[in-house]
C-alpha cells in the first residue's frame, strides 16, 4: 500500500506503520545498493588495478573481523 | 602520480560523492564504448523485447475485439429536432435507458422499447443498411438484439444508477462521456482472461485515467465519492453485494 | 478506535420466548443469500449457516426440564468489532453510518483469522467449491440463485450481512420516490420476514420510533456474551432467567433475576 | 564428483553417502509436494481444519519454526550490535537456520490461505490495525534480509569465489552486515511480537485475550521473549546434531556455553513474566469474561496440565540446567535442557492456537475434535525435510562453521 492508494488514510496509524515499513525496506535497499556500488567501484573505479580487497571475507579469519 | 604510495591515497581524498560520480560516468563510458564486452548489447536485447511484450503486445493480445451486432446511431436518436423528445439531454437518454418503478435501471433497452417509436408505419426505419438489418433480423423475427455491454461490472458489484442520476444530479456524460452523441458504436473489447470489458479495466495499462469512462474500477468510484464528500458511500456493502 | 455514532444503527431483537425452533429463519437466510449447500451436509463443522439455531436446556431432570431455542445470526458487534480489526486485507468492514459489518468475498484471502477472533462462530469458511464453481453445474440451479447476492468462491469467509442488499434495494426504491429516509418496514432481513411467530424484529436501534429500539431497552433484553465487551447489535428477549444466565456466563450470584422469576 | 565444490581443507563424506542421507528428506519433500498440489487444486477441504479449528497444525508449525528461527536475529543482534565476538563462530549457522525457518513458514502460509492467488492483498490493501498484517510485512521483509545475510555465505563457496565480482560483492555485503543485522532485529522483534499480539488481541476469546500494554497486548512481549530464549537453544541443538552426524567438532565449547547461558537467563526472565502474566490473566481477564480458570477445561482432552507442563517441566527445569554452569557443561543435560526449552515453545504456541480455538466461548457451543490429515502432516513435515536438505547442503558446500578446520586439526593432534 502506498500513499497513492485510495484506501490510504492520512492519520498517525498509517504514518507509523507504513513509515517504519518503508524505512526498513529503504535501509535494506540502500544497503544492497551500497554493496553493489562499492563492488562496481572496485571493478571499474580507479583502484581497478588493485587485485584483491583486504582479506576480511576469508571465513577462517572471520573471528578477527 | 609518479609515486605509488601517493596514488593509493589520492582517490580517498577526493570525496566519496565525486568518486562515485566518476565511477558511474566511467562505467557508462565503458558500457557505451565497448557495448559487446560490457554486455550492454545483450542487456538491451533482452530489455527492449520484454518491454515491448509487456506494454504493447500483451495488452493487444489480452483483449478480443467484437463489433456490436448493429451500428446504432446515438446522435440521430438524441438529436433535439429529429430524435427522441425531451428538454434536456438527460431526459432524452432516460427515454430509452430509464428507471423502473422500483428504482432499478433498465440498462440497454430491449426490442419493445425500440418498437415504441418504430412501430409507427410512418417511421423512417429501414433507410440505411443498418436499419434494414435491424428490421429483417430482429424486428421481423421478434428477436432481441444481443448488444455487447461496455460497462458491465463484475458479479460482485452493485451499482445504483438512480442514486447518481436522480439523487446525485450527475449528468450521464459525466461518466459515459459523449457516447450519447456518437454516430457509431466502438468495438467491444473483452479481456480474454477475466472476460470483462476494457471499459472496466481501463484503456491505459498503467491505470492512468483522464476521463471516468476510461476506467471503472473500485478506486475510481471511491476517489469520486471521497472528492465529492460522500465518504459514507465508501462502505463496502454500498457497492459490493 | 471509537468513532462518533453514526446516523443509523441497524439491529435485531430476537424474542426467545416466541421462538419455536422451526428453523425457518435458517432456511430463509440460506435461500435469500445464495448460501451454498452440498449433497452431504452432515459435517456440521464445515457447513455454512449464517443464521444458526441452537437448542439449549436448563439441564435439569425431567419434570423441570425446559428447552429454549437460540437463533444466532452475526452479532454485528459495534465496539472495535473483533473480526474487523484483525482482517489483514481489509476484506471486512464495519460501517458506522449503518452499523452493518460486511464482508467482501472478492477481497478475502482466506486466512481465517476472523474466524479465530469471533467468539460467536458466526463466520464461515468455504471449504468446498460453492455455487460459483460447482461442477457439473446442476441444471436449473441458476434459477434459484438471487442476482442481488454474489455467489462465493472456495477459500473465502462469509457471514450474515443483515441482508444489506435489501437495504440497497430499499434505498433505490426510496430514491425512485424521491425520498432519502427509509420507513421501518422497508428494510428488514429475510429471517425477520420469514419468522412465523414474529420472534425476530429488525430495525434501527438509533430511531426511537422503531420497534427494536423499544424492545432492546426492555428489562428482559440481553445480549449474547455481553461481558466480552463486543457490544452486539443483536438483542435477545427472555423472561426465563436460566436462559439469560446461560447466555452471558453469569455465575449464580451475579445475575439479577428480573420479572416473574422462573429459574 | 562434487569435490570441487567442497570448501578447501575440509573433509566431507562421499557423494554416495550424502545422496543416501538426502533420500528420506527428499521423500518428505515429495510427500509435501503431493499434499501441496492437492491443497492448491482441490482446496483446503483436503485438511481437517474446520470453522471451529480455523487455525490448526500449519499455524502451530509456522509459529514454532518462526520462534525457533529467532536464533538468527538474536545471535545477529548479539554479534553485530552488542559485539559478542565468540558468536562469530556460529552466526553463519544461525543465519542458515533462520533462512530455512522463515522461508519454510512463508511457503506454508502460501498454502494455508484459502485464496493463495490473492496473497498480495495483504500488502496492497493492508489493514494497518491488524497484527497479521504486521506479521506478514515483517516476515517477508525479514526473509529478504535473511536472504541477503545468506548471500555472502553462499558466495563463499569455492567455485563461486572464483568469480571476482562475487567475491568482492560478498566482501562488501559483509562489510555492512551490521546494517542488515540491525534491520533484521527491528523487523524480527516486531513480527515475533505481533505473532503473540495476534492472539492477545482476540479480546473476545478469553483464553487468549490479554490486557493491553500501550497498544500491544502482553503476549506481544512474551512471544518476543520466548522466541529469543528458545532460538539459541534450537541453534545449539542443530549444531550438536550436525556435530554428531558428521562426527566432527564444529563450534568451540565456549560459544555453545555462552549461547546456553544467554538462553537460560532469557528463559528465566521470560518465565517470571509469563507466570505474572498467567496469574494476572487468571485473576483479571478470565473473571472479567464471567469465567473461572477451570471453566476452560470442562470438555475435551486439553486440561490445565498443558499449562503446567509448559511452564514447569519445559520452563523451570531447563532454566535451572542452563543457568547452573556445572549443569550446562554436562553434555547430556545441556541437550536435555535445549530439548525441553524447544518443547516448551511448541507447547506454548500449541496452547495459544489449538487449545484456544478448541475451547468454546459460547456457553452452549460444544467441544469439537480435530486431527490433522496426511496432507497437513505432509506440508508441515516438508518444511523439516527442506530444512534438513538445505542445512546439509550448506554444511557440505559452504564454510558454515569458520572454526571447523582449526578445531578438527586440534582434535587430531
Amino acid at each position: 500500500m502506498t500513499p497513492l492508494s485510495f484506501e490510504w488514510q492520512w492519520n498517525i496509524d498509517y504514518g507509523i506503520f507504513m513509515g517504519f515499513l518503508y524505512l526498513a525496506l529503504g535501509v535494506v535497499a540502500c544497503g544492497l545498493l551500497v554493496a553493489l556500488v562499492k563492488t562496481l567501484m572496485h571493478m571499474h573505479g580507479e583502484d581497478k588495478g588493485e587485485a584483491e580487497p583486504a582479506p576480511i571475507p576469508s571465513r577462517s579469519k572471520y573471528s578477527e573481523y | 602520480m609518479e609515486n605509488q604510495a601517493h596514488s593509493s591515497q589520492k582517490p580517498l581524498k577526493k570525496g566519496w560523492f565525486i568518486s562515485l560520480i566518476d565511477v558511474v560516468l566511467s562505467y557508462y563510458s565503458y558500457l557505451i564504448s565497448q557495448p559487446f564486452r560490457s554486455g550492454l548489447v545483450y542487456f538491451l536485447a533482452g530489455l527492449i523485447p520484454s518491454l515491448a511484450l509487456g506494454w504493447l503486445i500483451f495488452p493487444a493480445l489480452l483483449y478480443s475485439k467484437q463489433p456490436q451486432p448493429l451500428q446504432f446511431n446515438h446522435a440521430i436518436h438524441t438529436h433535439p429536432q429529429i430524435g427522441i423528445e425531451g428538454k434536456t439531454e438527460e431526459e432524452r437518454c432516460l427515454q430509452c435507458h430509464g428507471f423502473r418503478e422500483d428504482g432499478t435501471f433498465t440498462g440497454i433497452p430491449n426490442l419493445a422499447t425500440c418498437m415504441k417509436c418504430h412501430d409507427d408505419p410512418e417511421s423512417t426505419l429501414g433507410e440505411t443498411p443498418e436499419e434494414e438489418k435491424f428490421n429483417e433480423e430482429y424486428v421481423a423475427l421478434g428477436k432481441e438484439v444481443p448488444w455487447l455491454l461496455y460497462h458491465r461490472q463484475p458479479d460482485c458489484v452493485y451499482f445504483s444508477h438512480i442514486a447518481h442520476v436522480k439523487m446525485g444530479k450527475q449528468e450521464c456524460r459525466t461518466c459515459h462521456g459523449d457516447h450519447g452523441r456518437s454516430e457509431k458504436l466502438p468495438l467491444h473489447q473483452r479481456n480474454r482472461i477475466s472476460t470483462y470489458s476494457r471499459n472496466i479495466w481501463g484503456y491505459n495499462i498503467a491505470g492512468y485515467v483522464r476521463n471516468p469512462w476510461e476506467r471503472m474500477k473500485m478506486d475510481n468510484c471511491a476517489d469520486c465519492h471521497t472528492k465529492t464528500g460522500h465518504e459514507e458511500n465508501n462502505a463496502c456493502f454500498v457497492c459490493h453485494k | 478506535m471509537k468513532q462518533e455514532e453514526g446516523k443509523h444503527k441497524y439491529g435485531m431483537v430476537i424474542d426467545l420466548d416466541k421462538c419455536i425452533g422451526c428453523g425457518t429463519c435458517m432456511v430463509a437466510c440460506a435461500s435469500e443469500n445464495n448460501v451454498s449447500v452440498r449433497t452431504d451436509e452432515s459435517d456440521k463443522e464445515r457447513s455454512i449457516a449464517w443464521m444458526q439455531l441452537f437448542k439449549i436446556t436448563n439441564g435439569k431432570p425431567f419434570p423441570q426440564t425446559e428447552v429454549s431455542y437460540f437463533p444466532r445470526p452475526c452479532m454485528h458487534c459495534h465496539n472495535n468489532t473483533p473480526c474487523v480489526s484483525v482482517c489483514p486485507a481489509s476484506a471486512t468492514h464495519m460501517d458506522y453510518h449503518t452499523g452493518i459489518v460486511s464482508q467482501i468475498y472478492t477481497r478475502c484471502i482466506g486466512c481465517r483469522y476472523c474466524q479465530a477472533a469471533c467468539p460467536y462462530h458466526a463466520r464461515y469458511f468455504n471449504w468446498y467449491d460453492g455455487y460459483a464453481f460447482i461442477q457439473p453445474f446442476p441444471k436449473g440451479l441458476e434459477r434459484q440463485l438471487s442476482p442481488e447476492i454474489s455467489v462465493r468462491m472456495r477459500g473465502v469467509v462469509e457471514k450474515c450481512s443483515f441482508c444489506h442488499h435489501r437495504l440497497m434495494r430499499a434505498r433505490t426504491r426510496a430514491y425512485a420516490e424521491g425520498r432519502r429516509e427509509l420507513e421501518e418496514h422497508e428494510y428488514i432481513t429475510a429471517c425477520a420476514e420469514a419468522c412465523p411467530t414474529q420472534a425476530i424484529t429488525f430495525g434501527d436501534l438509533n430511531n426511537p420510533k422503531h420497534k427494536v429500539a423499544r424492545l432492546s431497552k426492555s428489562v428482559y433484553a440481553f445480549r449474547l456474551l455481553e461481558k466480552l465487551g463486543t457490544e452486539p447489535k443483536v438483542y435477545y428477549l427472555s423472561t426465563r432467567n436460566w436462559v439469560r444466565r446461560m447466555a452471558d456466563n453469569y455465575r449464580p450470584d451475579q445475575l439479577e433475576p428480573v420479572g416473574a422469576v422462573k429459574t | 564428483m562434487d569435490a570441487a565444490l567442497i570448501p578447501d581443507g575440509l573433509k566431507r563424506t562421499s557423494p554416495g553417502k550424502f545422496f543416501l542421507w538426502t533420500l528420506p528428506w527428499l521423500g518428505l519433500l515429495a510427500w509435501g509436494g503431493i499434499s501441496a498440489v492437492l491443497c492448491l487444486l482441490l482446496g483446503l477441504n483436503q485438511t481437517n481444519m474446520s470453522n471451529i479449528f480455523a487455525f490448526a497444525l500449519w499455524i502451530v508449525f509456522d509459529l514454532v519454526v518462526i520462534a525457533l528461527g529467532a536464533g538468527a536475529f538474536f545471535t545477529g543482534f548479539l554479534t553485530y550490535i552488542i559485539g559478542k565476538k565468540e558468536l562469530k563462530d556460529i552466526i553463519n549457522a544461525t543465519v542458515v537456520i533462520g533462512f530455512i525457518c522463515y522461508s519454510g513458514a512463508v511457503a506454508m502460509l502460501g498454502i494455508d490461505i484459502g485464496q493463495p492467488v490473492r496473497g498480495w492483498f495483504i500488502f496492497w490493501h493492508a489493514n494497518v490495525h491488524s497484527m497479521l498484517t504486521e506479521v506478514s510485512f515483517c516476515i517477508t521483509a525479514y526473509l529478504a534480509v535473511l536472504g541477503i545475510e545468506y548471500l555472502p555465505i553462499l558466495l563463499e563457496n569455492r567455485k563461486l569465489r572464483e568469480v571476482r565480482e562475487f567475491r568482492i560483492f560478498g566482501h562488501n555485503l559483509h562489510h555492512i552486515m551490521a546494517v542488515f543485522a540491525a534491520t533484521g532485529v527491528f523487523l524480527s522483534f516486531f513480527h515475533q511480537g505481533s505473532l503473540g499480539g495476534m492472539f492477545g488481541v482476540m479480546y473476545a476469546r478469553p483464553f487468549a485475550a490479554r490486557w493491553d500494554f500501550y497498544i500491544w497486548p502482553t503476549t506481544f512481549f512474551l512471544f518476543v521473549f520466548s522466541a529469543i530464549a528458545a532460538g539459541p537453544c534450537f541453534t545449539i541443538l542443530c549444531t550438536k546434531l550436525t556435530e554428531a552426524i558428521s562426527r566432527k567438532k564444529l563450534v568451540p565449547d565456549g560459544t555453545i556455553q555462552l549461547l546456553a547461558k544467554i538462553s537460560g537467563w532469557l528463559l528465566a526472565g521470560y518465565l517470571v513474566l509469563k507466570i505474572i502474566d498467567t496469574l494476572g490473566w487468571v485473576h483479571g481477564v478470565v473473571p472479567g469474561a464471567g469465567l473461572t480458570f477451570m471453566d476452560f477445561f470442562r470438555e475435551g482432552p486439553y486440561g490445565a496440565w498443558l499449562l503446567g507442563l509448559e511452564i514447569i517441566i519445559c520452563g523451570i527445569i531447563p532454566v535451572i540446567i542452563l543457568i547452573t554452569p556445572q549443569a550446562r557443561q554436562n553434555h547430556g543435560l545441556l541437550i536435555l535442557a535445549c530439548l525441553l526449552n524447544c518443547t516448551g515453545i511448541v507447547l506454548n504456541r500449541f496452547n495459544f492456537i489449538v487449545v484456544n480455538l478448541a475451547i468454546p466461548v459460547m456457553p452452549f457451543a460444544r467441544f469439537w475434535s480435530y486431527l490433522p490429515t496426511w496432507q497437513e502432516w505432509g506440508i508441515a513435515l516438508a518444511v523439516v525435510g527442506y530444512g534438513m536438505l538445505l542445512f546439509s547442503a550448506s554444511h557440505r558446500y559452504l564454510p558454515l562453521f569458520p572454526r571447523e578446520k582449526e578445531l578438527n586439526a586440534a582434535v587430531s593432534r
